[in-house]
């Protein structure tokens, strides 16, 4: 059952499949109606699933959020669409005070079941505001699920999951990757949320990796594979909850790890897989998990922005630096 | 047309005046009804009074006291019928124990046990709101959702003049408005936001005409009249059953304590403005005028007050029973299943425990 | 009254007609003022011309045309005094030239240089927001500051239809009202947000209506009719000047064009519509008016013309030199001095390009 | 020149200091006008500099910060106080999206010399939304200088220090210690930004802290002492910019590091310090380095919250798995 298609087409069928399945499923944001998303992921839902079903809000995004809470306090599962990675902060109130705290705030007798999308990191040349790594503002509030799909399969497969996930998802499209075609499974998809794929094995030392990042890591392992040194990828897929055991299985495994993100490494998602890798497997690393991250900059200018994205060449230089030699 | 008399055109609604007295041209309220407001109007102080005791007790860790707006927190629930919600915030413990929640669940946040100790989903309350304007958006969803699935639910959503300067407060009404969303948002002005008059909040002729520019109704009420507030929160009630979307009321009133046991209201403002609202306090004028109709009396008042003391004491009794703080509870609700990390972090307590006890 | 009454009061200022002729009572134009304006209306016209043209040659990356809008973006420059500051959105390019900021540099941002191709101090010209009605507040705070240091700057603040649903527009006019701010609050609606139309954004009577709310005047203006516009933002400014605080203006005009160069505008509104725009065309009836009454003729309008394209020709000169990216851009300002840590990132940048020399 | 003052008090001179120092400092806020603050930090600040100094806003804190970037534009130094920490949450994409950028946007032609108050974390049993540790949001987002003062003392110095930076600052004032009464001695202060202090020389471990769990990581070392075990502590002060030399320093001394925080520790700061001490002491550490932070949960609620922070026997128990017996 594989078809080709690109990610933005995998996200529509898993909304459309979603929308099928259950009656209680709504998409709504800025866009998503008749113009079917400024990405066209929400192409053809409005017509095919009536206004009630998929419609435009006003331009407020605290207020999408707010709504949608609303909304899942009330038995339905909305899926809303923020534009672009920085344009969510106004909801920032709503997501972490409410969206993230409210099934523990009433000891579950109010969960809500719903889905935020956010189109987030770079790589396409936007101008500033359309490019933030924001991962790290949701994976560090309690409460939430944050996922990250790397490839198209897995926007497919997660986003079911997250859509039927009882709890709030922050679901995290690497847009740089909407329009690569890709021949798609749906059924062997594994929609399992909180579990991470070893995308590559590897012997010499294990990249981590999530979303957008994970075919800068198999690019790497690529490569270094060509040099004769062969290097593992872990893609996480959820960033919470985190795949402890995956992950550490193959650090242990190789002995040596190098974290691979976008975002600024400052207290963020890497700096986290840096450390409770490190907790977890200290005996067995022959030299400290690098990471290989943006810079602690706000994202570059269209013309910058090459300089600042982790790069194949980038990774391999800091697998190098893994003290592959005996030190003193 | 200048905004000046835009704003005036909103003119505040009142049917008895302070001393009990029909205003000019004002329907005869219905006497049944407003004893049986009235009833829920000494429940609602007594409640206050109770609270306020407990904290000076130390049994209340803090009390954000409604005395003096009573008529608002009992009408805005009088006004919903069953299957409706309310969404109200941390000064709304009347308005909550009027619509049937326990007082003593409603007090156990405050008492610090739980984040909200009573079952929303049961009462169909809302957790009492403490970031301001948050929880009218959240009433817009419920709204729109009940709109989607064919219900004819109507939200009572509240907030303060305050809460009206908050982005949240914006984006709910024109939210409201743009869906003809069955929303009644319902503002408690008491002219204070802790120590911000309303004069620093608004420079608006009236709160209610803030209601101009989503397009919706706005109504300013008299806050202390309930047989005014029961009218016109009916109304905007039935007419948002029927379909007729959103409206704002502003209730003119006045929040007699200080914010919280913890404020010092003093420091802002003097006793003199104090005690000309005490003066227009919303229990004595409906007294005054069931007295004058002949239906209340000394009898009626007495068992009034017997009820409410009944009422008192059982929030004394469970209010004064200690819950062990049990750790599970930081851990079992993150989620609808613990992460691993969380059973592994919830572990690790545990093992401390067992450290301890050995 | 009601709202739609209320609403309705806030009627639209106009001077011409579509057609360049004076409407009813209205006060005849300075003709000089006007040809003056004109002159501006035909370079903007040819900016966002020259504009569109680079980005379909691949000079630009994108570019959100104020087209049809000119007369918006002349007459909000016009209004200020060299004292006085701007704050425009993405789309308001053509505001910031008339502002008499290098297009170039207006437009390097959308080149992909940097993220602001001017130096806003030097202009007083703000950056060009991108998060939709959160420079409102900036301009607010200007505003505050030069009433605190006592001095007379008037800020004009511009936004779009659908960033008047965005909480930080509300907080802004709020601000602005109580502190009564000399900000100018200019909405360009154009009617569409991206795809979505002015009714799923507002069901007010109008977006001048909103000033109810916050105590203060709102006005609503025929946005392509460049002498009814100067009336109402120059009377706004003034008034400002003086200490009369805020003015909400609202300007009824229409994107002409798409959102910007990738968006489809076909998925979402008709071609009848867009040609009953650009029927009202701002141009046009300046044009006529001024013929009509002797002010303009073909040797003038050759002469702008001939000095437009000068403009174009600069900017596609200026837009065709390629700045080599400096790695350095990236550390040197995030903070005033940089970190210790953006030192070390910086040298590790260093370290990959001497590698790749090597 | 000591004086004995509540922490509230040395902030409170911190303002009034700068204020008479420099006409261009305003204070402004929710009740910091004739009320002085719900804390009183702001007490008699009207009163003594006038309205146009020290005022009341209405109540929004996107309008807050967003009034005051705009005000720093125009050459004022603006102080502004968020009544708590999770009511900055409204004013995040002004925080982030230009306060923070602000300056980098413009290439450095409009800094925003500003500081954001904001009274944090817990320990005081105070209800929801009242005792978040928010730090990890601000100490991500490049661009902020992000300091949090853990006595008295550095509550003045550091604030003073703040005031006069040329870049926008996130002050985090640990709430606990409001009423705490110390001696203080203005002169004495350390008002250097981005340095670290050691607080306390140890031999055997270096515990790693900042803001209010500072003093409970010095109550650990002395309860530590009495055991025989020689603790160090090092109090950050300032998490952006980070002091890499003065931590490392201590670790590669002690070989032994544990990092205290209260915040939840995914992608947090703790898990930045556990991270980039391990990359840069690897080979000196002879265990991995511990994080005590809170649990991954909300705040708790208050007859709850002795359980989640982090106290000295949970430090303690880390400290005793640094490995102190032979490894396999
Ligand atoms: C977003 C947010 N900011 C600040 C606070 C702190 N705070 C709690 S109550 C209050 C005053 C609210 O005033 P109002 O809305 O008039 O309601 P009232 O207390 O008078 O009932 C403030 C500032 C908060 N709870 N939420
Ligand atoms: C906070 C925020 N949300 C979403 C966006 C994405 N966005 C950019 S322009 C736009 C439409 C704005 O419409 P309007 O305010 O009417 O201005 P116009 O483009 O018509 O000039 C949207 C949704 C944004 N820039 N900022
Ligand atoms: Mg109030
Ligand atoms: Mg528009």
């Amino acid at each position: 059952m594989t078809a080709k298609m690109t990610m933005a087409q995998a996200i529509n069928s898993a909304l459309r499949d979603a929308m099928t399945a259950d009656e209680s499923v709504v998409v709504f944001g800025e866009d998503v109606g008749p113009l079917g998303g400024v990405f066209r992921v929400t192409e053809g839902l409005t017509r095919d699933f009536g206004e009630d079903r998929c419609f435009d809000t006003p331009l407020a995004e605290s207020g999408i959020v707010g709504m949608a809470a609303g909304m899942a306090m009330n038995g339905m599962r909305p899926v809303v669409e923020m534009q672009f990675d920085a344009f969510a902060y106004p909801a920032f109130e709503q997501i972490v005070s409410h969206v993230a705290k409210f099934g523990n705030r009433t000891r579950g007798t109010l969960r809500l079941p719903m889905v935020i999308r956010i189109p987030y990191a770079g790589g396409i040349g936007g101008v500033e505001h359309h490019c933030d790594s924001s991962e790290a503002y949701y994976a560090h509030t309690a409460g939430l699920t944050v996922v990250a799909p790397a490839d198209n399969t897995d926007a497919y497969a997660l986003l079911r999951a997250a859509i039927e996930w009882p709890d709030p998802v922050v679901y995290l499209e690497p847009k740089r990757h909407y329009f690569s075609n890709e021949e798609v499974d749906l059924a062997a998809a594994d929609s399992t949320i909180g579990r991470a794929a070893v995308v590559r094995k590897g012997r010499d030392a294990t990249l981590i990796a999530y979303g957008p990042s994970v075919p800068v890591a198999l690019a790497a392992a690529e490569e270094a594979a060509t040099e004769g040194r062969d290097l593992g990828v872990v893609d996480l897929r959820s960033i919470v909850p985190f795949d402890d055991d995956t992950v550490c299985e193959q650090v242990k495994h190789t002995g040596r790890a190098v974290v691979v993100a976008e975002a600024p490494g400052f207290a963020s998602v890497a700096s986290e897989i840096a450390a409770r890798v490190t907790e977890r497997c200290f005996h067995y690393l022959e030299a400290p998990v690098r990471r290989v991250t943006g810079f602690d900059i706000p994202y570059p200018a269209p013309k910058l922005e090459h300089f600042h994205l982790p790069d194949t060449a980038r990774i391999l230089d800091a697998v190098d630096e893994l003290q592959w030699e005996e030190q003193p | 047309m200048s905004v000046d008399e835009l704003g005036a055109a909103v003119a505040t609604v009142r049917i008895l005046d302070e001393a009990g007295d029909l205003v000019d041209g004002a329907d005869r309220p219905d006497s049944d009804a407003l004893l049986a407001g009235y009833r829920q109007l000494v429940h609602g102080r007594r409640l206050n009074e109770q609270a306020g005791a407990l904290v000076r007790q130390g049994r209340l860790a803090v009390y954000p006291s409604s005395r003096g707006q009573e008529a608002c927190q009992v009408a805005c629930v009088t006004a919903l019928s069953e299957g409706d919600w309310l969404f109200p915030t941390y000064r709304d413990a009347v308005a909550i124990a009027t619509r049937g929640v326990d007082p003593v669940e409603v007090l156990s946040m405050l008492k610090g046990d739980w984040h909200c100790g009573y079952d929303p989903a049961q009462h169909r309350v809302a957790p009492q709101a403490t970031p301001l304007a948050t929880q009218l958006l959240h009433a817009v969803g419920v709204a729109h959702a009940a709109r989607l699935k064919g219900e004819d639910t109507v939200v009572m959503a509240l907030c303060g003049d305050g809460a009206t300067s908050e982005g949240d407060f914006h984006e709910a009404c024109n939210f409201a408005a743009v869906f003809a969303s069955p929303v009644v948002f319902f503002v408690q002005n008491n002219k204070y936001a802790i120590s911000v008059p309303l004069a620093r909040q608004s420079v608006a002729p009236s709160l209610a005409s803030k209601a101009v520019g989503y397009g919706m109704p706005g109504v300013r009420v008299d806050g202390n009249d309930l047989g005014a507030l029961s009218t016109v929160l009916g109304e905007a009630v039935e007419q948002a059953r029927r379909g007729g979307g959103p409206t704002l009321v502003e209730a003119d009133t006045y929040r007699v304590e200080a914010h919280t046991n913890a404020d010092d209201a003093t420091r802002y403002r003097t006793t003199d403005e104090v005690d000309e609202w005490a003066g227009r306090d919303p229990l004595t004028r409906v007294s005054a005028y069931l007295r004058g109709v002949g239906a209340l009396d000394d009898d009626i008042e007495a068992e009034f007050a017997a009820d409410a003391d009944r009422m008192a004491a059982r929030v004394r009794e469970g209010l004064g029973v200690d819950v062990a703080p049990d750790p599970d509870e930081l851990f079992a609700h993150v989620y609808a299943t613990p992460t691993q990390q969380l059973v592994q972090q919830r572990a690790a307590l545990q093992g401390e425990f067992d450290v301890e006890e050995a």
